[in-house]
This record gives structure tokens, sequence and C-alpha cells, in this order.
């Protein structure tokens, strides 16, 4: 499947990911009412990672065998069987965080939205052709591409 | 190929998937005990303080059993199984032939021999229709008293503080959820539950019960201490349902179903998962991890269950836990903690050989978490980055960059 | 007013010409009717024609046409001819009246052959020396312009109409196996004698149909060589480039036209190796020397003559033949008004040169 | 340092508060520390004294948050005493160096591209239009020997020219000045566009070596990275002997920017200061020139064409005319408009001469000499745009190198502080926290982007002459007029005044 995948040799720290990220997953898809209505900051489901001078974007890996989707208690979260994107439905979520728990690359964060809990990750903006992350990377730190397993 | 599956929970439902991965065609039935498609169990709790309704119970959405061309045999009872002649009596009478049969049959309760105790008078807490019974008792000002302060016990409490109830915990261990909690952490949660209005008795335990005339219950603690109550919440464990293969040959029974790697009991085309598989913790995304791999296993695939270590994340009025592994360990153990009581926060890495062996995590819960779990699943050494471990910037970047890298091309 | 040399003139214009290849001489009345049939391309201001072959009992000698605006600079040039050459002959150039030609300057010719210790002087070769004596009277002498210099062969021009300057210079008397001629458009008035076509040098002579926007780059390369561009025109370039390459540096005619007219880089790299190699250097080396812009030329030599176009063929040029006759326009319809049945007519591809050559046995009879 | 600065910063960053997001994007971004953020308050705030105006951070904003202003002149200018005379002088009170900057010189000296109008065709010849007919740019460079003759067609010993498919190629800037990202940027489209770019001074990185058969290996005085495997891996050798922002001057790479690879690639220990001296020192003469010309070609076979790269001073024709003769096949002339990553003020904005005159000088005195073919001349020093690549192709350059366009349009934005190597934009830069920013595959698709929106201009400008081949303009000035020059510089440049016919 295509996934996003981080070049760290090419991520300047900017953290704009973040930013379209959250844009994208507010209501308005505005960046002003995101931050300054929506009281968004902060809820990005892309975390950048700093080691400087090294820094890297790390998000869901959408696994064939999600631990996410296996410690769900509600079975909110699920692994799309056509497009294998694993997602969250939110309103299902309880807030548990079994499934912070269980992501081995530490992808998922608690996180809450209009009071209810929700787990920050990626879900490959599922309705777009392109995920924002990589759609705003000004550096093509980020890419969404289809890797054969082992390339 | 003919699939019976006897059980209805996360590891039937995940097993139907794993059976799928591999046979498209394969006719696959369940044999429900319930009268309910399966449903996440955690959720009766969250469904007691409505926090979740009716509709969103389902595990799996309906059309999932449709899609899998599943038949769900519900309010049905598995009775007997005949290994010789590959069959299942139900408790109708009906006889059920399989070419592969997966026990997922879970647990139940385990109620001890109490003076007085019958089951009108104390509830469960453990499936939909124990908190259906409940959901009528729980009026607000009312009291109720759990027997057990685990994961059971204090997601009941929860539940029940949330509608309105005054509720006294009773552990016989001298701290909360023992296998979690070490005594620093408990006396922490302990103070929480206390400053929420929640009575905690410990190293103590119920020794009789008796109904008042007005209705109420009158209790009897080990340490003479007399309760008055409206609700007994027993909460003390949960034993497995092996009854089907008691006294069968060629299966070992200690508690649980004894399996090999492939998840198979020793008989030709069984095989088990969930909480009635022995030595395994009764938790959900283990049931769900070994239900995917009988699955498979039963659909001719050959995959390995590794015994994977508990981890468990629980949430109550508020205050988040995740333990991992051996989080109570101390002596012997080498221990990374960062604790501010006044935040209750109580982060605590357990290490051995330099490898992480535990992790507690108590109000300051985040996606490192997941890290953590994973290193310790894989024995990684975590020397070169031990001191890393907790500062607040630990991530995938902080491991060896071979890793990361490979990691992050996932 | 600035005339020619004093600032660039571009023009248009219509050319034609043929060669006998057999060597059969035939007057010039042919020729005058074919251009005077594209009197549409001319505007008064220019016409001129060159004939190869029609001075047999002087061939060995180089017959100099000369225009003088006045008597001084005709007494100016004869000194220096008289130090340079043994003059064979001389004569005024015969005329007639032709009403529609205005006041005509002197016109003279000299057959002339160099003087041995002059060129041993000068330490050139008898060609070289020739080239730079006519560059010198054209630069130097004020009022004088040769207007041929080539053997057995003249430059016909002036200013008018080129069928009334055919009448004005007789021309149905000299007999040629190859006329060129050329009517003429200039976009710049006014016209002068020595500014119309052909332009000659030695036996080259040029008419041309168009207007060379590369002119500065091809005149900067060509004055690294000595060459003067008196005239500022871009004939004048034509003749100069084509004497480089040719007589100085041995070029083929073939690939001298290869590099007036030089193939583009995607069709050299697309030959084989060797060609590619070879057309690669010509343009490297050469291209200064590619006349970009419209074009279309007819170059008279000694024995032939060849047409050329641009290379991505902006201007109109048609060939033909008939029997032993190879004949070159501006216009189809020029040719068949000479020759109304024509074998074969064609339009050559921009960049493809046309050439006619005498045959062998006729060359040698022309030149025996 | 005096506790008292008497110069108030140069800039002030201004921030919209109702834009701002507080992502955080500008603390990061910026290389000099200008931006900051307070985490107890949350509050961000900047230090104007620290910004240099490089509008790194005004880019990244997602908000649109940031804008530079520049602050009112601190003392009193005037057009005698203007603020730059007035602030270098306060900076040399306070610290009583040697004054330095980047880039090229920025002093208001005529340009004369800018009074130079190019021709084009009306009726008496078409147009060409490049969107229906070839228009071709490809141009060789080296020594075009005549005549061409059939036998030395087959001559294979022969140094062979060397095409490149636009007039325009990028010029030295050296691994060490400027990152690995940006010289593999400039490498990468090089290759894609059929073009070269130079490896300045600095040698060839080992992992871009799959390039070399694009680049000008440069051989300057300090001998940086040059060895056998070098000089013959590259497809023209470059002598370098002046650069057009410090004639005169040598090169101090400072040991900060030796980095370990940088150290590697120029074959000096890593944190060692790279000195390249002012002059060759086994070039005292143009006899010597003559023999290091002569050792390179023989190191390479006589297989690559040597370029000798001079800045151009007064008597750049003469020199340019020893050049040719001791054996060049290339002459590079680099203007008093050319950028370094480094030089001494003084020396940057008060040395050298125009490009435009240079290159008519020595075209001229080439063709009178009638010695032009034997070399071809490459013009830099300033190229802002197509349009000035083809005055200097018709004042006669056989074709331009760029550099400083090419910084831009890798994200330069001429704040002049490549000497500090704390380049916000990755580029004038071995900090790999900077020189990350520049992805060398964006990089090299900008530079391919340049040059196809130049080489396009430049055939619809032939075209509208007339034209269709790169060498009909080559040296034909007659396609140029001049606008307000005076009779000295018209007849320097060999070009009419704009009214006056052909």
């Amino acid at each position: 499947m295509k996934k996003v995948y981080a070049r760290p040799a090419y991520c300047m720290n900017c953290h704009l990911c973040e930013v379209n990220c959250i844009v994208a997953h507010s209501r308005s898809r505005d960046l002003f009412r995101a931050y300054k209505r929506e009281n968004l900051r902060g809820t990005a489901r892309v975390i950048v990672e700093e080691r400087l001078p090294l820094s890297v974007a790390v998000q869901c890996r959408h696994c064939d065998d999600p631990r996410c989707v296996a410690g769900c208690i509600s079975g909110a979260m699920v692994k799309d069987p056509e497009t294998g994107i694993v997602y969250c439905q939110e309103d299902k979520c309880v807030g548990c965080w079994t499934c912070v728990a269980g992501c081995p690359y530490g992808a998922i964060r608690p996180g809450e939205k209009n009071g209810r809990p929700v787990p920050l990750k990626c879900d490959l903006c599922r309705e777009a052709d392109e995920p924002a992350c990589v759609a705003g990377c000004p550096n093509r730190a980020l890419v969404f591409e289809e890797r054969r397993a082992g390339a | 190929m003919n699939y019976v599956i006897i059980g209805n929970s996360v590891a039937a439902v995940n097993a139907v998937a794993g059976i799928r991965d591999y046979d498209r065609e394969g006719s696959i039935t369940i044999v429900s005990a319930e009268n309910y498609y399966a449903y996440g169990r955690p959720l009766i709790s969250y469904w007691l303080e409505k926090r979740v309704q009716d509709q969103d119970m389902p595990y799996r959405p309906q059309e999932f059993y449709a899609q899998n061309n599943v038949c769900v045999l519900l309010g049905r009872r598995a009775v007997k199984l005949d290994p010789e002649a590959c069959q299942v009596h139900l408790d109708n009478g009906e006889k059920l032939p399989y070419d592969r049969l997966l026990l997922a049959t879970g647990g139940r309760p385990f109620v001890p021999p109490i003076e007085g105790l019958t089951p009108a008078n104390y509830f469960t807490f453990i499936n939909y229709d124990d908190v259906r019974r409940l959901q009528a008792a729980a009026i607000p000002g009312r009291e109720a008293v759990i027997l057990g302060a685990g994961p059971t016990g204090l997601k009941a409490m929860e539940s029940l503080v949330q509608r309105g109830v005054k509720v006294t915990l009773v552990e016989l261990a001298d701290r909360l959820w023992a296998p979690a909690l070490d005594p620093e952490a408990g006396a922490l949660v302990a103070g929480f539950l206390q400053d929420n209005g929640v009575n905690l008795y410990l190293n103590d335990t119920l020794t009789s019960v008796y109904r008042e005339a007005d209705g109420r219950l009158h209790l009897e603690l080990k340490s003479g201490r007399e309760l008055q109550a409206d609700i007994l919440v027993m909460a003390i464990g949960v034993r497995p349902n092996v009854e089907l293969l008691e006294g069968l040959p060629g299966v070992t029974i200690n508690r649980g179903v004894v399996v090999g790697p492939d998840l198979g009991i020793g008989l030709p085309g069984i095989y088990a998962a969930g909480d009635v598989v022995a030595g395994s913790p009764p938790l959900l995304p283990h049931a769900a991890i070994q239900g995917k791999i009988a699955g498979r296993n039963m659909a001719g695939a050959r995959e390995t269950y590794l015994p994977l270590p508990p981890y468990n994340a629980l949430g109550f009025l508020g205050l988040h836990i995740i333990s991992i592994g051996n989080s109570v360990a101390n002596e012997g153990y080498e221990v990374l903690t960062e604790v501010d009581p006044a935040a209750l926060v109580y982060r605590k890495l357990v290490l051995k050989d330099n490898r992480l062996a535990g992790v507690l995590l108590i109000n300051k819960i985040d996606h490192r978490a997941g890290i953590y779990r994973q290193l310790l699943e894989e024995g990684l050494e975590v020397a070169p980055f031990k001191d890393a471990l907790l500062r607040p910037d630990f991530g995938l970047l902080s491991l060896p960059e071979t890793i990361w890298r490979q990691k992050l091309a996932e | 007013m600035l005339r020619e040399g004093d600032y660039r003139v571009p023009s248009g214009c219509a050319i034609s010409g043929f060669i006998n290849k057999d060597g059969r001489r035939v007057d010039g009345s042919a020729i005058i009717q074919s251009i005077a049939l594209m009197q549409e391309r001319s505007n008064g201001l220019g016409g001129g024609f060159a004939a190869y072959g029609i001075y047999p009992e002087y061939k060995d000698y180089y017959a100099l046409h000369l225009l003088f605006e006045d008597k001084l600079s005709r007494n100016l040039v004869e000194e220096l001819i008289k130090d340079n050459f043994y003059i064979e002959a001389e004569d005024r150039i015969p005329t007639r009246h032709v009403r529609s030609i205005g006041k005509a300057p002197l016109l003279w010719r000299y057959f002339v052959t160099p003087r041995l210790s002059k060129i041993e002087e000068s330490k050139e070769t008898e060609a070289d020396f020739m080239t730079r004596l006519v560059m010198r009277i054209n630069d130097s002498v004020n009022g004088a312009y040769v207007v041929s210099s080539g053997k057995n062969m003249g430059a016909f021009k002036g200013v008018g109409y080129p069928e009334d300057i055919g009448e004005f210079f007789r021309l149905d008397e000299y007999q040629a196996y190859t006329w060129i001629a050329h009517g003429r458009f200039p976009t710049n008035t006014p016209g002068w004698w020595g500014g119309a076509h052909p332009f000659t040098l030695l036996d080259w002579s040029v008419v041309h149909n168009g207007e060379i926007s590369s002119y500065g780059a091809n005149r900067r390369f060509l004055e690294m060589y000595g060459y003067k561009m008196t005239l500022q025109t871009d004939t004048e370039v034509v003749a100069y480039a084509i004497d480089l390459l040719v007589r100085r540096h041995k070029l083929p005619l073939e690939l001298a036209a290869r590099v007036l007219a030089a193939p583009l880089w995607q069709v050299i790299d697309r030959l084989p190796a060797a060609e590619r190699d070879l057309y690669t250097r010509l343009r490297v080396v050469y291209g200064s020397l590619l006349l970009n812009g419209p074009f279309s030329i007819i170059v008279g030599f000694s024995g032939g003559l060849m047409a050329l176009n641009d290379r991505i063929k902006l201007r109109p040029l048609v060939a033909a033949f008939h029997g032993a006759t190879l004949y070159v326009a501006s216009e189809e319809a020029a040719i068949r008004e000479i020759c109304p049945d024509v074998e074969r007519v064609w339009y050559p591809q921009g960049g493809e040169p046309v050439i006619g050559r005498l045959e062998e046995e006729s060359q040698c009879r022309l030149s025996a | 340092m005096p506790t008292l600065s008497l110069m108030p910063p140069e800039f002030r960053v201004a921030r919209d508060d109702n834009k701002c997001i507080k992502c955080l994007a500008c603390v990061r971004q910026c290389g000099f520390d200008a931006q900051q953020y307070d985490a107890e308050d949350d509050r961000l705030y900047a230090i104007d004294a620290n910004c240099v105006n490089c509008q790194r951070c005004v880019s990244i904003c997602p908000a649109g948050a940031l804008t530079i202003y520049k602050n009112p002149p601190p003392m009193r200018p005037n057009a005698h005493w203007t603020e730059g005379h007035l602030r270098n002088i306060v900076k040399q009170a306070e610290t009583g160096g040697v004054l330095l900057t980047g880039m090229g010189n920025d002093q208001p000296f005529p340009t004369y591209f800018d009074r130079l109008l190019l021709n084009a065709s009306q009726v008496t010849n078409p147009s060409i239009d490049p969107l229906r007919e070839p228009m071709e740019l490809r141009t060789y460079l080296g020594s075009r020997v005549e005549p061409v003759t059939l036998e030395e067609c087959r001559d294979k010993t022969r140094t062979p020219l060397v095409p490149i498919e636009t007039p325009i190629m990028f010029s030295a800037m050296s691994y060490g000045s400027i990152s690995h990202e940006a010289f593999a940027s400039l490498a990468r489209a090089a290759k894609a566009f059929g073009t070269l770019f130079n490896t300045g001074e600095g040698g060839l990185p080992e992992d871009l070596y799959e390039y070399a058969d694009h680049a000008v290996v440069q051989v300057a005085s300090g001998r940086f990275g040059v060895h056998a495997g070098y000089l013959n891996a590259g497809r023209v050798i470059e002598i370098k002997i002046g650069q057009g922002a410090k004639p005169g001057i040598g090169g101090h790479l400072p040991g900060e920017k030796i980095t370990a690879p940088v150290a590697e690639t120029r074959m000096i220990p890593e944190g060692t200061d790279a000195l390249s001296p002012a002059p060759h020192h086994d070039i005292y003469s143009i006899e010597d020139l003559k023999q290091l010309i002569f050792t390179l070609k023989e190191a390479t076979r006589y297989q690559k064409p040597v370029s000798v790269k001079i800045s151009a001073v007064h008597n750049v024709a003469a020199i340019a005319s020893g050049i040719a003769r001791a054996g060049a096949d290339i002459i590079a002339i680099d203007g008093f408009r050319g950028g370094t990553g480094a030089a001494p003020t003084m020396i940057r904005d008060h040395v050298g001469i125009p490009i435009e005159l240079a290159i008519a000088a020595v075209d001229q005195r080439l063709r009178e000499e009638g010695i032009r073919n034997r070399v071809s001349l490459v013009a830099a020093g300033g190229f802002r745009s197509s349009a000035d690549v083809v005055k200097a192709i018709a004042l006669g350059a056989d074709a331009v190198y760029i550099a400083t366009a090419a910084l831009i349009a890798l994200g330069c934005h001429l704040c002049q502080k490549c000497y500090t190597g704390k380049c916000s934009w990755g580029i004038a830069t071995q900090d790999p926290y900077r020189s990350r920013r520049l992805n060398p595959e964006i990089g090299a698709e900008r530079l391919y982007n340049l040059l196809r929106g130049w080489s396009h201009e430049i055939k619809e400008m032939l075209g509208g002459m007339g034209i269709n081949s790169i060498e009909s303009l080559r040296g034909n000035r007659l396609h140029l007029r001049g606008v307000g020059l005076n009779e000295v510089e018209l007849k320097l440049l060999g070009v009419k005044h704009a009214g006056e016919a052909m």
C-alpha cells in the first residue's frame, strides 16, 4: 500500500507537517480557525522527533497486524481491508489508550477533541489524494508512495 | 473446510479474520452462549456509566458476519466435545461436526465460597448481562462494596462512582492492583481514590454476608470490620472455561488449557485462544492476537504465538495507568523512576540486564509507552540510550540509528 | 544621404540563373527575359548580371570591371593598376542608351595580369594578391568600385530594373555558358550602382535574395581573415565566406554549403559517426559563417553554379532541368518563361545545395 | 568589545500576533538565533540585532505572520556618507578588523547590460517562432582549429570540444564554501540539462563522481582535491587565476567549515583553515601558465580542454591574448560583479571592471589578432537574466557562467552572510542542521527550471532577431544598441547608439 515515508536526510525540523496535519484534521480546514478557535495546537497526528541536527517525522506505519487494532477494546480502531489504512472511528473510542501502549513506533498519542477522547494517529488523510503532511512538506522529506517489502 | 468456533468474543472474531486471511470459502460457525454479537467486554463499565450506548457496544459491525460468511448461533451453549467424531454437542442436542475447532470460551468470575453468599446477593462484572442487572441497582446515593481492587474492581468502582454510588473497595492484598502497582504506586493511586471519596480496605476480605430486613446487605470482613451496602460486586478474578475439555485424553489442563506454539491443544484440528488458554494473561490484546493466529493456523498457516508479556492500559476517574510486563519489581532489578506525587505522576522503568522488564506509567502516559512495550517485547538492549529513556524527548530517534531507520521504513 | 558601405542594407529580391553544362554559350536575352518576369520582386533600385565564358579571347587575364564616379578616381585606380599589373587591353564597357536608366558612372574594363615581382614582394598567392588589391580599391579609392575581377567572366550591374540594365549593357551581344541575374528591392534608398548585385570577388559572383540576420557575426569572423566589408551587404558576406571556405580553406563547395546553411544539430546527431564528426567540426569551427536568416542565393564560379537556400527555407528557390541546362530561380515561372518544356522541376530543400558544373569535356574545350 | 554599540540593529522583525499560531517554525529555522521562544511564558520574540534579513522565517511561516523591516539609518547619512559607510566605520571602530562580506559587488556602479538593447526582425526578414521551428542553443567549448580538413577528422588525439546544450554553465562554487546539498543540486541540474557545473577549488566529493562528466574541475592556487583521477574524471579542467569578486586576492575557508567530508575531498586535515594563496606559486609569468596548461594536458592525454579563469581587470584584453597564445582552450572572464563566499568588502566593491566591457575588449582583441577561434570565451559575474546572457554573447562570449542566479534559484536571499557559515537556506554552510534544508532533488529541479526558462527566453530573443542558432548571435554586435552611453563606451562595446541604423 501507499504509505508516508520519512526521509530524514531532508527533514529540516520545521514541523510544518504537524501544522498541516492539524489543519487537515480540523473542522474548519483553516489554519487560523484551527489554531485560534478550535484550539487544536498540539494535536498533530505526526510527530517530528528531534535529535538535532537530525529530525524526522514519525507517524503510523499502518502495520499488517496492527497492535492498536488488536488491543482496541471498543472496536473503534480498524484496518480498512480495502486501503490498508489503520484508523480510529472516533465516535466509538472510549479513551482506554491500549492503542497507545500497543504502538511499536510511538505513533499514537492520547488526545481529546470536543471533550471526547481521540487517539492522535495518522489516518493518511483518508479522504484526500495525498496526506496533508506530504503535500505541505517544503523539502520533500515526506513522500507518499508504494514501496515493495524489503525495498 | 468446516470451522467451528466456540465463544463469540474478541478471540473468536479475530479468529474469523485470521481464517479469512487464508480461506475465503470454508464455512464458519460460531457458537455463542451469550445472546449478543461480539462486544468489547471492557466496554461494560463505560456502558454502565452511559459513556457508551447500546448501539456502540458491538465489537464489529453486524455486516462483519455476513461479509465473512459466518453463521452465528446465539444463545447456544456447547455442552460436549467429541474429538473422536469431530463433533460438538450443543445444548439443544444438535451435533455440530467440524474439521477445525477453536475453543474461545473465555473465563468466568471466580466466586469463592463465603458464608451467606448466594447469586441473589452479589453481582459479577464481566459481561453485558452483568451490567444490565447492575444498572437497575446502581442508583445515586446507594452504597456498594466491591470485593477485589484489580482492573475489574477498579472499572466497576469507576462506573458506580459515576452513577452516584458510594463505593468501598475491599482488597485482600496490601495494595491496589497488586500485580501491576508496586507499593509506592499503589499508595499514590489509593490516595487518589480516597480523594475521590472511595473507601478502601486493604489486607482484608469478606468472610460473611447476609441480607438484613431492610433489604440491605450486611458484610463482615476478616478484620472484623462490618459494612452495610446495597450492592456487592465480586471482582476477585476469572477462571478459564475449560469444562468441555475436562477428562479428554491428550489435553492438559492447568487452570486453562495448555497449548502448543501453534495454539493447538494437542487434539487434531482443535485450537484455543483467549482467556481459556493456560498462562495467558486475561487481557484483550492477547486474546485478539491469539485469535488471529489460531484462526490462520486453522486455515493452514504455520504461525507461532510467542507468549506476550502482559500489558494493560487502565483509566478510572481521569487517572490513566499503563502497566507493561513486570511493573511491580524492585528488588534485584535496576529501576528508573520519575515521580511527582503532587501531579500524581509516577513513571517507572524496570530493567534487568540492561533490558526492559517492566514499565509503569501513571498519569503521564504518551506515545512512548508503545516504544517501551516494543523494547520490552523485543528484549532490545537499552544500555546505549538508557539515560534517554525517561527524558521528555525520548522517542524512536533515541534508539540506535539502524533500528529507527528500519522501523521508519516499515 | 548615406549609401552602401556606410551602413548596412537589407533587401528583398528576385534571382535567376542557368548553366549550360555542355558548355554551349548563349547570349543574354534569355536571362533578361527570365528576370524581367519577376519585375514585381524588384523596385527599380538595382539590377545586375554575371556571365561566365564571355571573354574567351582574354580568358587568361583578369577582367576588371570598374565603375568610377569621376575622372579623379579613375586616374587613381589606373595608377594602381599600372603599378601592379600588365594591362593587356582596356576599354569602356559598351552600353546603349536606355531611357529609364539615369546618369551612369564611368564604366571601364581592363584585362590584366599581375606583375610577378609584385606578387613575390607581397609573399602572397596570386589570388590573395588579387583579393587584396580589389579590397584596396574598394576600400580606399573614393568613387571607384571593382564590379568584377575574375577571368573570362564579368558582372554588369546598376540602378534600374534588371531588364533595363541588361539592355543598357547590351548583354544580347555577350555569349556565356552561365548567366545569373538579380532584380533588387532594397529596403533602404537609394540604390547605388556599386551596390547592385551580383557581388563578386575573383571568379565568385553572388546574387542573393534575403536578409542575413547573422550578418554581424559573419562579418566579424571574416574580418579576422582580412576581408573588408566595404558594402555592408549580405551578398558581400556570402561571396567572402565562399572564398574563404573554398579557395583558402580548400573545402569542397558541397561542404562549404553545409557551413553556410548548416544542418540542424538534431540532424547531425543522427548521422553515422564519421559524418557526424565532420559535420560537427564544420559547425563548431565555422559556426560564425552560418548564414542565419532567410536567403536564397545563386553563386556563380568558373565552370559552375550553385544555388542554396537557408536551412529552414524561408525564401523561395526552384530548380529545373532541360537537357544539359540547369535552371534556378526565385520562381518557377521565371524558368518556364525561357524554357516552357522543362523536364524536371523541384524545390530544393533548405540547406540542400543545387550545383551545376560544366561537363569535363566542355570544361576542357572552354579553357583550351 | 565596547559595552555600548553605536550600531543599532539594521533590521526589525515584526510578528503579527493575530496571525502567529506559535508553531515555532521560525525559531527552528532562523540560522542566526534572531527568533526565540520562551517556553515558560509561551511567548515568541525576536532579537533584532541578530537578524540579517535572510527571510528564512518569513518564507517558512505558515501563517504569514512575519515581516522584516529595515530600520531607519542609524546616523544621518548623506549622498557622500552613505549608510553603508557609516555602518562599516562603526563596525571597524568596534572590532578593528577587515570588513568581510559575501556575494557580489552591490555598489551602484553602472551595469552596461542595462544600457544595451536588442534587435528584432520586422517585415524584411521573418522572426522565427521557437515553438514551431528548431532553435539551437548548443554551444561547443574548446579550441576550434581551422581549417577543417577531411584528414584531421580522423585524428583521435585532437582535444575534443565539449558541447553544452545551452550557453549557460554553473560557475565555480567549491564544496566547503557551499554545502554538499547545494553542490549536488548543481551537479544534478547540469547533468540533466546537458551543461556543466564547476567544482570550484575544493575538489569533487567522491559520491558525486557520477556527475564528473558534466564538471569543470578547477585547479586553483591551493590545489585542493587535485589528483590525477580528479583531472581525468572532469570534462574540462579550469585553472583558476582570479575571481571577479576579489581580483588579486587569495581565499580563506575557515577551519570550522572543513568538516570531515570536506577535508577528505580537499585532501587536507579536518578543521584546518584552507588557504588559497593569492597567486599560484608556480605561476609568476605567462610562460609558467603555459607550463601548467600543458602539464594538465599531458596529465589527461590531451583529452580535456583547459580553461583559464581570470578576473576582469584593466588589462584584460592583453592578458587574455597571452592566455590564448599560452595554449588555453577556454578563457573564462569573471567581471567585478562576480560573487564570492567571502571577500574583503573593499576588494569586492572596488577592484576589477565590468564584464560587459571586458568581454567586448577581449573578443575584439582576439579577433584583431585572428585568434578568436583558438579559444572559447566564457563570461561570468553577475548575470541576472537571459537578456544579460544574450547581450554577453552578442558582445562576443561563447557562453556564460552563472552562480549568484543559481544560488537564488536554490533559495539564497542575498543576505551576504555566506562567510559566517550560518546560511539559513542550507547553501553556504557545512552545518548539517542547516544544509539538510536544501533537498538536492528540489534544488536540481529549481536549477533545471531556471536553465529551462532562460534557455526558452534566449530562443525567443533569437527568434525575434530572425536567427535560429546561438552561434549566429556570438559577437553579432549589430543586434545590440546602446542607450545613454557615451562615445567611449560605445566604442569599447563596439555597438552603435539606439536610433542609429544598421
